[in-house]
């Protein structure tokens, strides 16, 4: 898009890379000197991780141990995407056809894609428990195949109220905060799972989060994509 | 309840606008302002507690998840967080209020709110926050939203210079998470309290922290990195620039500080705090001569805060050789984050005003403002008051304690920029503010854009933030004790 | 040269590629990839240095880190990307310039 | 709180409030803001009355204070004698100012703007007189800086706007050389309170000369700006586009004698006997004595009667600083009297200047031919006024001089007579020439027959509070032996302040 | 009488004129004020006569007033009460233009100059001498002759600072405060300065013929009479005599007064104006006193005698020269010339010093004090002091001749009015105290001298130089082409004329200028200086340079490399 020169001018090319090159070469001085045996946190992650309701040490740390950072993140998941809705042209999220006329190969690769990929996107969700996986993976899966389905012409957003989009989009958000805060009502520290309850509430919480990540990045890429009517007036009025 | 309140302060200093967002962003433009101003109000008694509480009880630690560092995170809330949160919350409140009358009921701003809400509680969450990477989060989210504020108006100018303080945000960000990186790979650790034990002078660590230095540096527009602030900081919003230069650029100046004076100061290597203080002498004279330049009243005071910044970074120099001169840059320079956020909200509310009545804010069309805006022009002024660091206000006493801190250390030369920078402050400032009691000018026509008087609100929102600037002069002394409150080993020396 | 070497010394370079281009590249577009470029750099040095314990489990606190990273940089990659697609739209260019700021104009007359 | 303490409180904060109130009854209610100006003023005076009161009942031990904590020094106000003589000064004359203002203002504009501004400066004048430390001094002295812009510009014309522009060039540079002083000598010494005979360590002079003479010009550059010591006077001419009222109370008073009085508190409450000791006062009183004769000489070429009035304010003002400089108690009882005496004496011939261009719209000494019977009562008070400048007694001017030339003589410096002396001929030779054209020239036709009969020669809002002033100028001198006229007052004060 | 008076009565009744000063300012009183001024200044005579000798502290008043009421005191209290009493009645009968306004200025006047003979403390009498000596302007300039009123301002200003500044060295030395001998010597100089202005001393007359020429007849009388002679009274007071210190001074006091002396006589033979022929007889008079005041300051011994010799002739000059002025202007207004060319001719040799009048008991007093000169002096001045009784009677010869012969009454309007009984009264009143004065003086010194100047020795002393004199004039007034010649020679401001007429083209061409010059506009207000704005401009040009998104990233870089190379140092 656009019709930018591809390059700077020479001297302001060399003049990067002479500092490219010295920032490199003292970088590469920093990172060598890393001690090879110093144990981190490893350790600690390992003599705690019976108590954390996971036997995935990172998803133990991502949901228990630094929690925290995790339900930041999701903040910044949903603030990206309501920035990313103030910038699109409706700044609803709803979309025209995409393709205004599916192509039928692709629309139905994606009728057979589609609940495969949330299959997909289920087990991940579950397996993130033990073994890598776990919600963004699971939401991943999911916002792919509503991506295609998009694609391929065949969600309209009309399925789903405004009300309804803003909910998916953050509703893993809310569930998190409220598990977090119910846990303080109910006596603890924030994001201090009750030992017993820590597995299920865990669960309860990737289960939303797959929802909302999938809702979020179907959102990203609808409501970035430009209206069918402007794809029809850039490619030159050909169709 | 009081008890709970009590032990779970710190969260819910930070669960309070982030669980307002959502929901602000859930139920739509019409909750949206209410849920903003409930939050705002719900949001003064906790971070009124939160300091009166680390008065009375020194550092407090919040352990997240009942973990505790280095496993787990820590909010952690000394003097310096506690300040911070306050000023946070109280420009915050009147920036709400604010906004409840400049954005109206419109539909097209609806995503302010949550956006809004999201950026205070990620200042917040910022500021507590006991965990360099953790930081990292924060600082994102800070970005983000202050980015997403910026382009808010879809106006071109606004479009470009959000995409400019984008871009410069997320290299800031990486610059630090690479150094984050390269802390955990030296010493194993994210944790500040942790880290102060262990860290020492190391090749790596003193690399991570040159990186980290940099990315904050980037973030926080210090001279010559200042390129994104005047366009980015002018175009947005009017209550938007107020919370941007106030408090966001203020979410890295704070990292800085927390380690170069706190966590990572055993392995503090010499010359940089040098070059960050003749970086901010050159940006207290270079911003101000560019403010002076501006034809803009917004574009002015933006360069003013790329000015005002130059005084903070001061702070470096000034506590490197320990002792009571130490203490007296730690209070002087905090003192002058707190003072300039409330005054500059208050100059940036002021011109937003100016804005949305008169529909421009050229400076050579604001003749006679005083008669026309009286409450306006007043709330300019005063907060002019404060920048040129005269008292009673609080620009006053920062300025006061980094004179003294520099002649304690024998450096007397950065007490030479700190006047300097005042007068230079004042010839920006007067060079608006005279013209309000001059002849009045046609362009002074509020016919433009909303015509009619700007609601009360915003005037006195305005007022009230550049009174509570000047009135810091004298008031100001529970604010100092504060700063000083379980304040770092370096600084915390003398106290007087 | 031990893995976590390699790791970190990659992801140094991929860090100095991307600022390279991020400072020569006038397109938005190939600014915000070079931006992506330097993340995986940083991601590198981080799954790197969580390899060096030398068990078989590597240090898992990094991999949260680079999860959460991930996650990050792809929102910021995706409201940077509507942002540069909509200055496109206002715009018609996707080149950021000194010349779209107003630093005022002089004041002698 | 004890009933003095409460005074004094109220004497600093009641400007402000009703500056405050003022702001808030806005442009056009103009009955209400005279009556709530005229209540803040007629409350101001009752309560520095009486803080003056408890000041002259008690010894240096025994002064009313009241104070906050900030920073280390401390936000401290206290009624001394040499305070309240200010204080009571700025009171009662801004209750005689706020009376003319209001005739002067009556027909010009943004009148809530400059009354509020107005009370601010006066506020700010009392509590420069009633601070207790530097710090406490230096924020109002800064707040009056301030306060005083808006006043200066209040015209709005580009002129009014140069001129605020040149004040502030002098006065903010200034403020900073006061800050770097301030701070610096709290540094050297801890928290400066002032004391009689000095506050400063006198080993301080063997150790750190070097440094307590740099802090000394640092203040006194500082000081010097608002004292409108040369060369840093050259605001206070341009200062004169500011409406009369401004130009009598402040550029006669307040303004300029929060300077000479911050001199007067920093050599003799601070410095005390270092400061003779170290040679900084004989290099004051060297620069005072030149800015005698300088402004005197500046002003005979005048023909506009304001900037020959400010030029003598230029003289006149260092007079004070020059008494002060002398490290004699007689010469600093002449000093600090002056301090009282020219305020009556100018502000007198400020009120004149503002209802002569008010009335026959005369702003230039040349246009003053046959004035006297146009307008007698204001030339009569003009001329009582004018010699008392010149020295010539029973004014009080004389009395100040007097007490100036013995100090002199008793500080062994006695090249000051001559300075006293040159400048007495010099003062009379720019002022007599307008008592000579307003009574002893052929006046205009119109004006041959007096006033309109039947009608009074002029606003007597503003006729009124000149002649008052006059009077009180005249009775300071004939008075000057009674017990608390400023000269046994300032007398009182220069025994406090030698106890060395 | 029967009740002690205490001395501040004194100053009380002296400052009554006051009242009628402020009364002539006021449009009610104005007209009772005005008839009211002829009895001004008898309370301060009764005063004179009936306040006893003593003391009176006022502390309240000024800086704190002395009221110390002596012999000195009382011939001087007197000596002003006779002469502005006969003033006031002069000019009641022959009223100058705006006569209320003259008579307020007439009385302010008259209340400073009664009041300094009360006060011994220098600040009040520095009070009363200004009171005195300011006002006299108006009354100077009265009759429109800005140039001699410039003069008497100009010399009266210097005048009262050189006061002031002596002043200071008096008081410092009334406070205790140790002088030092340098100090000590100016302050005298300073003292011997102002004052010698006030009294026309030589080189310090320049306004005394000017001033005295140009005021009205009864404030030159007044002038001459009474104001002139409070410097005398001033140097009596404040003047070290009987100590050490002043004795330096003596040698220098007592030649000019021998320059005085001789030149008032033979500048003033050359005058045209008879006023100012009697200007210059007061100079040469006044440097008579001068030369008694040197003999006692260089004779402490002498001092006492001395004071008495200048308080004797002050008050037979005072009295004999307010005569003179007041005759002179009678005979002015009448054709008939030669009753008052007689009446003149009474005062005019008692100045000469002829013998039965005042003249010779003042002459007597002031030789027995001369006498005492020490060293050379002493001879010097016994040849000298006859010389000038010679100049003397020549001055009131020529004096004489000019009234007698003076043509037409002067410019018509100004002395239009025919001499009535009212000012005829006032010179009768004059003349008897020239005659009676020191034959009723109330001291034992002064009987006695007057005895003395009765005696054989004495009478001849007092003739010869008058009989001398007489011959010189008559020759010269035969000689005709002689006085033809030198009269005119030498102008009435004599060595300050060129002064005097540079300051008047001064004035003048100020004057014209700003007639001729309009009100100066409105001053536009600059624009910035180029210099300036060129470097802001050129600042916005680097500006633009920082923002451009290559240099900014580039800075970016360096400040990594510059950190992580001071990191890879540390």
């Amino acid at each position: 898009m656009g019709k930018v020169t591809a390059k700077s001018p020479i001297a302001v090319r060399v003049a990067a890379l002479a500092i490219c090159a010295g920032v490199g070469a003292l970088l590469a001085r920093a990172v060598l000197a890393i001690p090879e045996t110093e144990p981190g946190l490893a350790p600690l992650v390992d003599a705690n991780l019976a108590v954390s309701g996971v036997k995935n040490a990172v998803t133990a740390v991502l949901l228990n141990f630094r929690g925290y950072d995790t339900l930041l993140e999701i903040a910044v998941l949903v603030l990206a995407t309501i920035g990313v809705l103030s910038l699109s042209v409706t700044q609803t999220g709803t979309w025209d056809p995409i393709a205004a006329q599916a192509d039928p190969v692709l629309s139905a690769l994606a009728r057979f894609l589609a609940p495969v990929m949330i299959l997909v996107s289920g087990y991940l969700l579950w397996a993130g428990e033990h073994a890598p996986g776990g919600a963004f993976q699971a939401g991943s899966v999911l916002g792919a195949a509503g991506v295609l389905l998009a694609l391929s012409g065949y969600a309209r957003p009309i399925w789903v109220s405004r009300f309804a989009l803003r909910a998916a989009i953050s509703v893993g958000f809310v569930v998190f905060l409220a598990t977090a805060i119910g846990e303080m009502l109910a006596g603890g520290l924030l994001l201090e799972y009750p030992a017993d309850l820590a597995k299920t509430l865990m669960l309860v919480v990737e289960t939303w989060l797959t929802v909302s990540i999938g809702a979020i990045l179907i959102s990203l890429f609808i409501a970035s994509a430009s209206p069918a009517e402007e794809l029809r007036r850039r490619s030159g009025g050909g169709e | 309840m009081a008890e709970w309140i009590a032990r779970q302060l710190p969260a819910l200093v930070v669960l309070v606008p982030f669980t307002a967002a959502p929901l602000a962003y859930l139920l739509g433009t019409g909750f949206g302002r209410q849920i903003a101003l409930i939050s705002a109000l719900l949001s003064q008694p906790l971070a009124i507690l939160l300091a009166v509480t680390v008065v009375r009880e020194g550092e407090l630690r919040y352990e997240v998840g009942g973990w505790g560092g280095p496993l787990g995170i820590d909010l952690v809330v000394d003097g310096f967080t506690a300040v911070m949160v306050l000023v946070t919350t109280v420009v915050g409140l009147f920036v709400t209020v604010y906004a409840l009358g400049y954005f109206g009921n419109r539909e097209r701003y609806r995503f302010f709110w949550p956006l809004w809400l999201f950026l205070w509680g990620s200042l917040h969450a910022l500021f507590l926050s006991g965990d360099i990477f953790n930081l990292y989060v924060c600082l994102e989210l800070v970005s983000m939203s202050a980015v997403a504020l910026v382009g808010l108006t879809l106006r071109r100018e606004a479009l470009v210079a959000a995409m400019r303080y984008m871009l410069a945000a997320i290299l800031g960000s990486l610059f630090y998470l690479l150094g984050v990186a390269l802390i955990y790979g030296a010493f194993g650790s994210v944790d500040m309290q942790t880290l102060r034990e262990v860290v020492r002078s190391d090749t790596t660590g003193q690399a991570a922290l040159a990186l980290m230095t940099v990315g904050l540096v980037l973030k926080t527009a210090l001279f010559p990195l200042h390129f994104w602030l005047p366009p980015a900081h002018s175009n947005a919003p009017s209550p938007v620039s107020a919370v941007l230069s106030a408090l966001v650029v203020k979410g890295s100046f704070y990292i800085l500080v927390r380690l170069w004076v706190d966590v990572a100061e055993p392995m503090a290597f010499p010359g940089v705090s040098t070059v960050l203080g003749v970086l901010g002498s050159t940006a207290i004279i270079w911003g101000s001569i560019q403010a002076f330049r501006q034809q803009r009243l917004k574009m002015l005071v933006a360069y003013s805060t790329v000015a005002q910044i130059g005084y903070l970074f001061l702070l470096f120099p000034l506590v490197t050789g320990g002792g009571q001169a130490a203490a007296d840059a730690w209070m002087g320079g905090i003192f002058h984050a707190v003072s300039h956020a409330l005054a500059k909200s208050a100059m940036f509310l002021a011109a937003g005003t100016v804005l949305a009545r008169f529909g421009h804010d050229r400076i050579d069309g604001l003749g006679g403002l005083s008669r026309r805006a009286p409450v306006t022009a007043m709330a300019f002024g005063l907060a002019g008051v404060t920048m040129m660091g005269l008292p009673p206000s609080g620009g006053f006493v920062a300025k006061w304690q980094m004179i003294r801190a520099s002649i304690e250390s024998g450096e007397w030369w950065w007490a030479a920029v700190v006047v300097t920078g005042g007068l230079l402050a004042a010839a920006y400032v007067f060079r608006v503010v005279g013209p309000f009691f001059g002849r009045e000018v046609d362009d002074l026509d509020d016919a433009d854009l909303n015509a009619g008087p700007s609601p009360w609100t915003m005037e006195s929102a305005a007022l009230v933030l550049a009174i509570g600037a000047l009135v810091l002069g004298i008031v100001g002394q529970p604010l100092l004790d504060l700063i000083m409150v379980s304040a770092p080993a370096l600084v915390a020396g003398v106290t007087p | 040269m031990s893995q976590t070497d390699l790791y970190t010394l990659v992801g140094s370079a991929l860090f100095v590629i991307g600022l390279y281009a991020l400072m020569t590249r006038p397109h938005l577009l190939h600014k915000v990839l070079a931006l992506n470029i330097s993340s995986s750099g940083v991601f590198f040095v981080l799954v790197g240095i969580a390899r060096r314990v030398g068990g078989p489990v590597p240090d898992p606190l990094p991999h949260a880190m680079v999860l959460t990273g991930i996650v990050v940089t792809v929102s910021s990659t995706a409201f940077a990307l509507a942002l540069a697609k909509r200055i496109y739209t206002e715009t018609g260019t996707a080149a950021l310039d000194a010349a779209d700021v107003d630093v005022g104009e002089s004041l002698g007359g | 709180m004890t009933w003095e303490t409460t005074a004094l409180v109220i004497a600093v904060t009641a400007p402000f409030v009703t500056a405050v109130l003022i702001f808030a009854l806005g442009e056009r209610r103009d009955a209400a803001r005279s009556g709530v100006n005229l209540a803040g003023a007629a409350l101001t005076v009752a309560a520095v009355v009486t803080a003056a009161g408890a000041a002259v009942a008690g010894a240096p031990d025994a002064y009313p204070t009241a104070g906050i904590a900030l920073l280390d020094i401390g936000f401290g106000l206290r009624a001394d004698l040499l305070g309240v003589l200010f204080a009571v000064i700025a009171g009662v004359l801004w209750l005689i100012t706020t009376v003319y203002a209001i005739g002067y203002m009556s027909r010009a504009s943004d009148r809530a703007r400059f009354f509020g501004f107005f009370s601010v400066c006066v506020g700010s004048a009392i509590g420069i007189a009633l601070s207790a430390n530097l710090l406490t001094f230096f924020i109002f002295y800064e707040t009056l800086t301030l306060a005083t812009y808006p006043l200066v510009v209040h015209s709005g014309t580009p002129a009014a706007l140069k001129g605020g522009r040149t004040y502030l060039t002098y006065a903010l540079p200034a403020g900073g050389a006061l800050a770097v002083g301030v701070v610096w000598l709290n540094l050297l010494t801890g928290p400066v309170e002032f004391a009689a005979g000095g506050s400063l360590d006198p080993a301080l002079a063997t150790t750190h000369p070097g440094s307590l003479v740099a802090i000394f010009a640092l203040l006194m550059l500082g000081l010097g700006v608002k004292a409108a010591l040369f060369p840093l006077h050259g605001w206070l001419p341009a200062a004169m586009v500011a409406p009369a009222p401004v130009s009598a109370l402040l550029h006669a008073v307040a303004v300029v004698k929060a300077g000479v009085f911050g001199i007067a508190r920093v050599v003799l409450e601070v410095y005390g006997p270092l400061g003779p000791e170290l040679g900084v006062t004989q290099a004051l009183a060297v620069v005072a004595g030149f800015t005698i004769i300088f402004g005197s000489v500046r002003a005979l070429a005048q023909d506009d009667f304001k900037k020959r009035l400010a030029f003598s304010t230029v003289a006149q003002l260092s007079y004070i600083t020059l008494g002060v400089a002398l490290a004699s108690p007689i010469a600093v009882a002449g000093g600090i009297a002056h301090l009282a005496h020219h305020a009556a004496m100018k502000i007198t011939m400020f009120f004149t200047a503002g209802a002569v261009a008010e009335e026959v719209k005369a702003y230039r000494v040349s246009e003053f031919d046959g004035l006297g019977r146009r307008m007698p009562l204001t030339m009569a008070a003009f001329s009582l006024a004018a010699i008392g400048i010149v020295g010539v007694p029973p004014v009080a001017g004389f009395t100040s001089k007097w007490l100036l030339g013995i100090g002199s003589i008793d500080a062994g410096s006695g090249w000051v007579i001559a300075v006293l002396g040159i400048s007495s001929v010099l003062n009379a030779a720019y002022f007599f020439p307008i008592i000579h054209r307003a009574w002893f020239r052929t006046p205009k036709p119109e004006w041959a027959h007096g006033p309109a009969a039947g009608r009074p020669e002029g606003d007597m809002r503003m006729i009124v509070p000149l002649v008052i002033t006059a009077a009180i100028g005249l009775a300071m001198g004939v008075f000057a032996g009674m017990d608390l006229s400023p000269a046994s007052w300032a007398q009182t004060i220069a025994g406090w302040e030698f106890p060395w | 009488m029967v009740t002690i008076l205490p001395a501040w009565m004194a100053l009380a009744a002296a400052l009554v004129p006051l009242l009628v000063a402020a009364g002539c300012a006021l449009p009610a009183t104005r007209d009772v004020a005005r008839r009211m001024l002829v009895f001004a200044a008898l309370p301060a005579l009764a005063a004179a006569v009936l306040v006893p000798d003593g003391t009176s502290q006022i502390d309240w008043l000024f800086v704190g007033t002395l009221v110390d009421f002596d012999a000195t005191g009382r011939a001087f209290l007197a000596l002003s009460g006779v002469i502005w009493t006969a003033a006031a009645l002069y000019a009641a009968a022959h009223p100058p233009q705006r006569p209320t306004w003259f008579s307020g200025w007439f009385a302010l006047a008259m209340a400073g100059n009664l009041a300094l003979c009360c006060v011994t403390d220098p600040a009040s009498f520095y009070t009363f001498f200004a009171m005195m000596a300011l006002p006299a302007y108006a009354l100077v300039a009265h009759e429109g002759d800005r140039s001699a009123g410039r003069a008497y301002m100009a010399f009266t200003v210097v005048g009262e600072a050189l006061l002031v500044c002596g002043f200071f060295v008096v008081g410092a030395a009334a406070f205790g405060i140790e002088l030092g001998p340098v100090l000590g010597s100016v302050g005298i100089g300073l003292l011997l300065a102002a004052f010698g202005i006030k009294i026309g001393a030589f080189g310090l007359h320049g306004w005394m013929p000017v001033s005295y020429a140009a005021a009205p007849t009864a404030a030159a009388a007044a002038l001459a009479g009474s104001m002139s002679k409070a410097g005398v009274l001033g140097l009596l007071r404040f003047l070290p005599g009987g100590e050490r210190e002043g004795v330096a001074f003596g040698a220098v006091v007592m030649a000019f007064g021998v320059a005085a002396a001789f030149y008032g006589a033979i500048v003033g033979v050359m005058q045209t104006k008879p006023k100012v022929v009697l200007a210059y007889s007061s100079i040469s008079q006044f440097g008579l006193i001068t030369i008694a005041l040197g003999a006692g300051l260089a004779e402490p011994v002498v001092w006492l005698l001395a004071v008495t010799a200048a308080t004797v002739y002050a008050v037979h000059h005072g009295l004999a020269k307010a005569a003179l002025f007041i005759g002179e202007d009678i005979a002015a207004r009448t054709t008939r010339r030669w009753p008052a060319v007689v009446g003149l001719a009474l005062p005019a040799v008692a100045l000469a010093g002829a013998p039965l009048t005042s003249g010779a008991v003042a002459k007597l007093v002031l030789k027995e004090a001369t006498g005492l000169a020490p060293g050379a002096w002493h001879g010097a001045l016994e040849t000298l002091l006859p010389v000038t009784a010679v100049g003397t009677t020549l001055l009131m010869a020529r004096f004489l001749y000019l009234v007698a012969t003076r043509k037409a009454p002067d410019a018509p309007g100004t002395r239009a009015t025919a001499p009535g009984m009212l000012g005829a009264g006032s010179w009768m009143l004059l003349l008897a105290a020239v005659t009676a004065t020191l034959w009723v003086w109330p001291s034992a010194d002064a009987r006695y001298a007057v005895e003395k100047s009765l005696t054989a020795h004495y009478l001849w002393l007092a003739v010869w130089p008058i009989l001398l004199g007489c011959i010189a004039a008559v020759a010269v007034w035969a000689a005709g082409t002689m006085t033809r010649r030198f009269a005119g020679a030498i102008p009435p401001a004599d060595m300050y004329a060129p002064v005097l007429r540079l300051a008047d083209g001064a004035a003048e061409r100020r004057d014209r200028s700003v007639r001729e010059t309009p009100a100066p506009q409105a001053v536009p207000t600059p624009v910035a200086g180029r210099a300036g704005s060129a470097l802001l401009d050129r600042a916005g040009v680097f500006e633009i340079g920082f923002l451009a998104w290559a240099t900014a990233a580039s800075a970016a870089g360096a400040l990594t490399v510059l950190l992580l190379l001071l990191a890879a140092r540390g």
